[in-house]
């Protein structure tokens, strides 16, 4: 970034190094009247990246269900927010930095969880809980290793030193990430509901305000670098890489906080992607208004940074913020009490321009509509070949194997299903005395301390599931919200809201806006069902690398991989229900229907080497009414245990169920006759996301309590089906397994 | 730019045990949040002379003798170790004395 | 004497993130008023309170070394006033590390042998039931606890352990789930699974574990509520 | 600009821009689990000659200029930093270089 100088007939190496296109620069220099210098085309290409812009995928994120009930504010503002009752809200989103952390994977997840907590307090809430969907290369891959310890330990860096709990998360290996890992960041925040701050108060004569770290070359070319393609390794002569301190984090957060309590602010944003530059032109925007901009005032890291690069550095921990002018003294005493920078760096104007001014001189005006309006497109979309060749699958092709003990003890080892323990052990998670299910179940849950809450808490999952969008875009997207939502049921939530983090390869590829298009329909459709709006999201495209084998250069594309995060609520969280059985002699039932359907199965990967098949569709208005049955028997105090069925199969949640109580070591007897549903024993064992429930029923219950129970089920047209009883120390399932439970504990808790 | 010029004192005992040094520091324009930190507290301390902190790793190697095959000495292979595994290139620099 | 008279202290560092739930659950689950200490005011006299409680969090960052700069920061002069005087000054996990850096207790904390950071429940032998941190307890009750830090491996010279073992300051000592202190149960690598260690006069404890995060029964334990019944217990019968 | 050169250039000029360049060790009898950490991953790399690895703290003081006063001098007044501050002479000792 330090020559340049965008000469003009260097419109090719510009386009390199901005990321715009031919057009947009020609649109760029229609705009302006002339053609854009540095400053102008720093400004315009982040602005216009796909990062900031969201130009591939507005359109369509349009379409998506924002509203409901709950929802006092959706996507648009620096998060979305859920009312939560006596005046209370939570505020949630979540976020993607992917590129970064391939790059330097501890700063880049360290910074990335760092922005999104950032996202969540400009909001004016104090953030209570994080989580994290992480996606790496084969678990065999050499790189992968090194991956893993390092994002984690900047996950943990960040969030532990901030004291905000890391709650649950997802880790998922597969070849296709083996050069895009994915770190999505979650966050969630509580708020009053009358202390809710937005980037969109500013008034005309209102100052604005710089606070926290000093700004420096960290991250430059961020944003226009997240919608670039990782075709050659640029050679960086300076550090770009942004470096995350969460400790002056914490100093701003509190800072943030009492200034906001002290009603000192009148409009805020954090300085994410492209700092200084979107933070400014977007709260002018959506203020309506216009902003003088004194670049000599921007507290310095060093000295030798252009306007351009002032504009465009991602240094981590600052924010920009609006405020009376009378206020400004008190908010300076906030700021200097946490040791940070405070500074007035300009001023809000009626005209809806930014005029920069530097070495005490006019610099630059730019209107802000032209900046802000960058390009929308609706790109080609064509669907995939390869789904040509995804058929249903016909199991009778396939032999049942001889040993199925085998299979199964391979698919509750495989890296995607064994114990996460080793890496939320890493993170804080108790931490703010409120997290009542810790991570290692099915999804989080929190008490809310220090308000009217009582004994109402929430409920956080993350879940994707990226094989099965390959397969079926428009189920995979169905797919993530579906389960989300059983995760939140089982432990006797109600879901309400989401979140989605959208990450896939070069939109400029017909197919990919296939999967994309088609990925977020499925979406959609599961989020208008369940009734759960989408609040906030973000879109991360271009996740492939071009890799030259000789003179042949391939493009690696991850597979679509949305990832959604989801919110429930609870009234009592002394009533949540944890997966795991509870003692021996329980009885264990099978609520729901099973498919028995393989296709796309992990099961089918490791046995065959070909789960390119089919994954089962979802009924979503069966959906409903497993789920609703399954909450009414947790309400009720029915239930010791549920578990869904996600991957790996009946067999796995079964397990699981058995070897994750916390002080025992169970086991299971399930006797089931599955050729009466027709299907094979393998295809009962691991077909995956069921719409069924394992759940497990004291076997004390009286005589009017199972009636009660069966009079529920059938209430809701649900089917109930008894499959065994709770053991200790042995799992066996009809006669074809018979494992030892300890065994499957140690094998389960020390693959990763 | 990362930063390798090396002060090498000659020894000529080929099998003496020596020891590489390598100091690893943040590159100038990386933020440095421990030296920030240190510094804040300098500053509250009294030290108000103290004008900028940054804080870096010092690590000794002990090769305990000969050189790994395949690398001319042991600066050379100090040199590998310090790029691939004990820094990292794209925000850090390092130097190294052999002694 | 009702439990509201009970003035508890709890020192904040820019970067401390464990007093709120400290000031919680003192204020709240044991009814104590209990009220924060900014580093930077000039209380001079700690004399007013009951008990100062230095809490966790990750104070300067927690960079140099855990605790190190907190340590060095004038509000811990007034602490070690307070403390010589003969004051209750309980410091957790952070607050543990910074009263050893401070010099208030012997040893010093160095990285988790495992190099990570470490979160999880661990169980706990109580060694020493004559001090106001344990004057509740029975000696070699069980305690169950969260841990949660990075630099919890105690370490200190041959010397100070067995003037340690001497004088009966080691309070708590990482065990399994039956009570034997084996290797397995220590999670940090520290010397004899050492967890908490007071002062010769044992107004002085640190620990690594969380009494504050385990003193409600929701949350999966009560048994730091015991520290906290302790001192309160201490505080009434003086 | 930060000097990066590790040899010692001596300068007479008093208020000239200094630095305390201090550097930290455990003491020998320390356990080092960092350094234990980096011998292993050396080793599992195929440096099987490097005995020991060692990992310590390298931090510059700049003084750009005076000396605090009651101090005789910057090495002086970086000693005390170093012992009160940077240091835990329990576990650490410490070497300092005034350049
Ligand atoms: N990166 C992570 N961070 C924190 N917790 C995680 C992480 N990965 C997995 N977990 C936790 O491990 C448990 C199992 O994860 P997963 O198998 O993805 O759950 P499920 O299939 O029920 O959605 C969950 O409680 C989840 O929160
Ligand atoms: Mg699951």
């Amino acid at each position: 970034m330090d020559n340049v100088s965008a000469k003009k007939n260097d419109t090719k190496k510009t386009e390199k190094l901005f990321g715009l296109s031919a057009e947009e620069y020609s649109k760029i220099s229609e705009l302006l009247g002339h053609e854009p210098d540095a400053f102008e085309l720093g400004i315009f290409s982040a602005m216009w990246s796909e990062h900031c812009s969201y130009k591939s995928s507005k359109v369509y994120l349009k379409t998506l269900p924002t509203e409901g009930s709950k929802v006092l504010i959706g996507p648009g503002e620096n998060a979305g927010v859920v009312d939560f009752g006596d005046g209370d809200v939570l505020v949630f989103k979540m976020e993607s930095h992917n590129h970064p952390s391939f790059i330097e994977p501890f700063q880049g997840s360290a910074t990335g969880v760092g922005g999104i907590m950032r996202d969540i307090f400009t909001m004016g809430a104090r953030p209570v809980a994080n989580l994290n969907s992480l996606r790496f290369g084969s678990f065999s891959h050499p790189r992968t290793p090194y991956y893993l310890s390092e994002v984690v330990k900047g996950i943990g860096f960040y969030g532990n030193c901030m004291g905000v709990p890391t709650v649950g998360g997802e880790v998922v290996f597969d070849e296709c990430y083996n050069d895009n890992i994915l770190v999505n960041a979650f966050t969630i925040g509580i708020a009053k509901k009358d202390g809710i701050f937005l980037s969109s108060k500013c008034e005309e004569g209102n100052i604005v305000v710089y606070v926290g770290s000093s700004t420096g070359m960290d991250g430059m070319h961020g944003a226009t670098m997240a919608s670039e393609e990782f075709d050659l390794k640029k050679n960086k002569k300076r550090s770009t890489v942004q470096v995350g301190d969460p400790f002056t984090e914490k100093l701003l957060l509190e800072a943030c906080l009492e200034a906001m309590e002290k009603k000192l602010i009148v409009s805020i944003q954090d300085m994410g992607a492209a700092g200084l530059t979107s933070s400014s032109f977007e709260m002018a925007d959506s203020s309506g208004k216009g902003m003088i901009i004194n670049l000599d005032a921007v507290p310095l890291r060093t000295s030798e940074i252009t306007p351009a690069e002032m504009m465009l550095s991602e240094s981590q921990e600052r924010m920009l913020l609006v405020c009376g002018r009378d206020k400004f003294d008190e908010l300076k005493a906030v700021f200097d009490k946490w040791g940070l920078n405070c500074v007035e760096v300009g001023e809000v104007i009626k005209e809806k321009e930014i005029r920069f001014f530097y070495k005490s001189k006019p610099y630059k005006t730019l209107g802000v509509n032209t900046v802000v309006k960058g390009p929308e497109y609706k790109r080609p979309v064509k669907k995939p070949k390869y789904l040509n060749s995804v058929k249903p699958l016909n199991i009778d092709n396939y032999k049942i194997p001889e040993n199925i003990n085998d299979a199964a003890f391979k698919i509750i080892t495989h890296p995607n299903i064994a114990s996460k323990k080793s890496v939320f052990t890493q993170y804080d998670y108790t931490i703010g005395t409120a997290t009542i299910v810790p991570p290692g179940f099915s999804a989080a849950v929190l008490r809310v301390n220090g308000s009217g809450a009582g004994k109402k808490g929430f409920l956080l999952n993350v879940s994707g599931n990226s094989k099965y969008t390959y397969l079926d875009p428009f189920t995979g997207g169905a797919l993530a919200v579906t389960e989300c939502a059983r995760n939140i049921t089982a432990c006797g939530g109600y879901p309400a809201a989401i979140t989605d983090c959208l990450n896939f390869a070069s939109p400029e590829d017909p197919e990919v806006m296939w999967q994309f298009v088609n990925a977020l329909e499925g979406i959609k459709s599961a989020a208008l069902k369940l009734n759960t709006p989408v609040i906030s999201g973000n879109v991360s495209f271009y996740n492939e690398t071009a890799k030259k084998d000789g003179d042949k250069t391939t493009v690696h594309k991850i597979y679509p991989t949305p990832v959604i995060g989801m919110l429930g609520f609870i009234d009592d969280v002394e009533k949540a229900v944890t997966p795991y059985f509870k003692s021996e002699g329980d009885e264990i039932y099978i609520l729901g229907r099973l498919s028995g359907n393989l296709g796309g199965s992990l099961y089918m990967d490791l046995e065959y080497g070909n789960f390119m098949q089919k994954p089962s569709e979802i009924d979503l208005d069966y959906e409903i009414r497993l789920q609703n049955c399954l909450r009414s028997l947790i309400n009720k105090g029915f239930l010791k245990s549920a578990s869904d069925i996600s991957e790996g199969g009946i067999f796995v949640s079964l397990a699981e169920s058995a070897i994750t109580c916390p002080n025992q070591t169970l086991g299971f007897a399930v006797n089931c006759d599955t050729s009466k549903s027709g299907v094979r024993i393998e295809s009962f064992l691991f077909s995956e996301f069921e719409q069924a429930f394992i759940i497990s029923v004291d076997k004390k219950l009286s005589g009017p309590q199972k009636t009660a129970v069966s009079e529920i089920c059938a209430e809701y047209g649900i089917k109930l089906e008894k499959i065994g009883d709770v053991k200790k120390g042995i799992m066996k399932i009809n006669d074809k397994i018979d494992l030892k439970s300890d065994k499957i504990k140690e094998g389960y808790f020390s693959v990763i | 730019m990362r930063n390798k010029i090396l002060t090498v004192t000659t020894v000529n005992e080929e099998k003496m045990n020596k020891k590489a040094f390598i100091k690893i520091m943040l590159k100038d324009e990386v933020l440095d949040p421990q030296g920030k930190a240190v510094l804040s507290v300098l500053k509250s301390s009294g030290y108000d002379n103290v004008k900028d902190v940054r804080v870096g790793k010092y690590i000794e190697v002990d090769f305990a003798g000969e050189v790994k095959d395949g690398h001319a000495s042991l600066k050379e292979e100090a040199e590998e170790i310090s790029e691939k595994i004990l820094s990292n290139p794209l925000i850090e620099e390092f130097t190294i004395e052999i002694k | 004497m009702n439990n509201k008279k009970i003035k508890a202290g709890i020192t904040v560092f820019p970067g401390s993130n464990c007093d709120a739930d400290v000031y919680r659950v003192l204020n709240e689950v044991f009814g104590l008023s209990a009220s924060f200490i900014w580093h930077k005011n000039k209380i001079k006299d700690l004399g007013g309170y009951d008990f100062i409680v230095i809490p966790g969090g990750f104070s300067y960052g927690d960079y140099l070394r855990s605790g190190a700069l907190a340590a060095r920061s004038p509000v811990m002069e007034y602490v070690k006033d307070y403390a010589y005087k003969g004051g209750i000054v309980l410091g957790i996990c952070n607050g543990f590390q910074i009263l050893l850096e401070a010099g208030l207790l012997s040893g010093v904390m160095l990285t988790n042998d495992s190099l990570k950071f470490e979160c999880k429940d661990v169980y706990l032998k109580t060694l020493n039931t004559e001090t106001p941190f344990t004057c509740a307890l029975k000696k070699d009750s069980l305690l169950k606890m969260p841990i949660a830090h990075h630099d919890g491996n105690y370490f200190a010279e041959k010397k100070i352990i067995e003037s340690l073992n001497h004088k009966n300051t080691v309070i708590f000592k990482y065990c399994d789930e039956n009570g034997a202190i084996t290797e397995i149960s220590n999670p940090n690598g520290s010397m004899y699974n050492i967890a908490g260690i007071s002062n010769e006069n044992g107004n002085i404890m640190g620990l690594m574990p969380h009494p504050e995060r385990s003193s409600e029964k929701i949350l999966g334990s009560e048994d730091g509520g015991y520290i906290f019944q302790s001192i309160i217990k201490y505080i009434k019968e003086r």
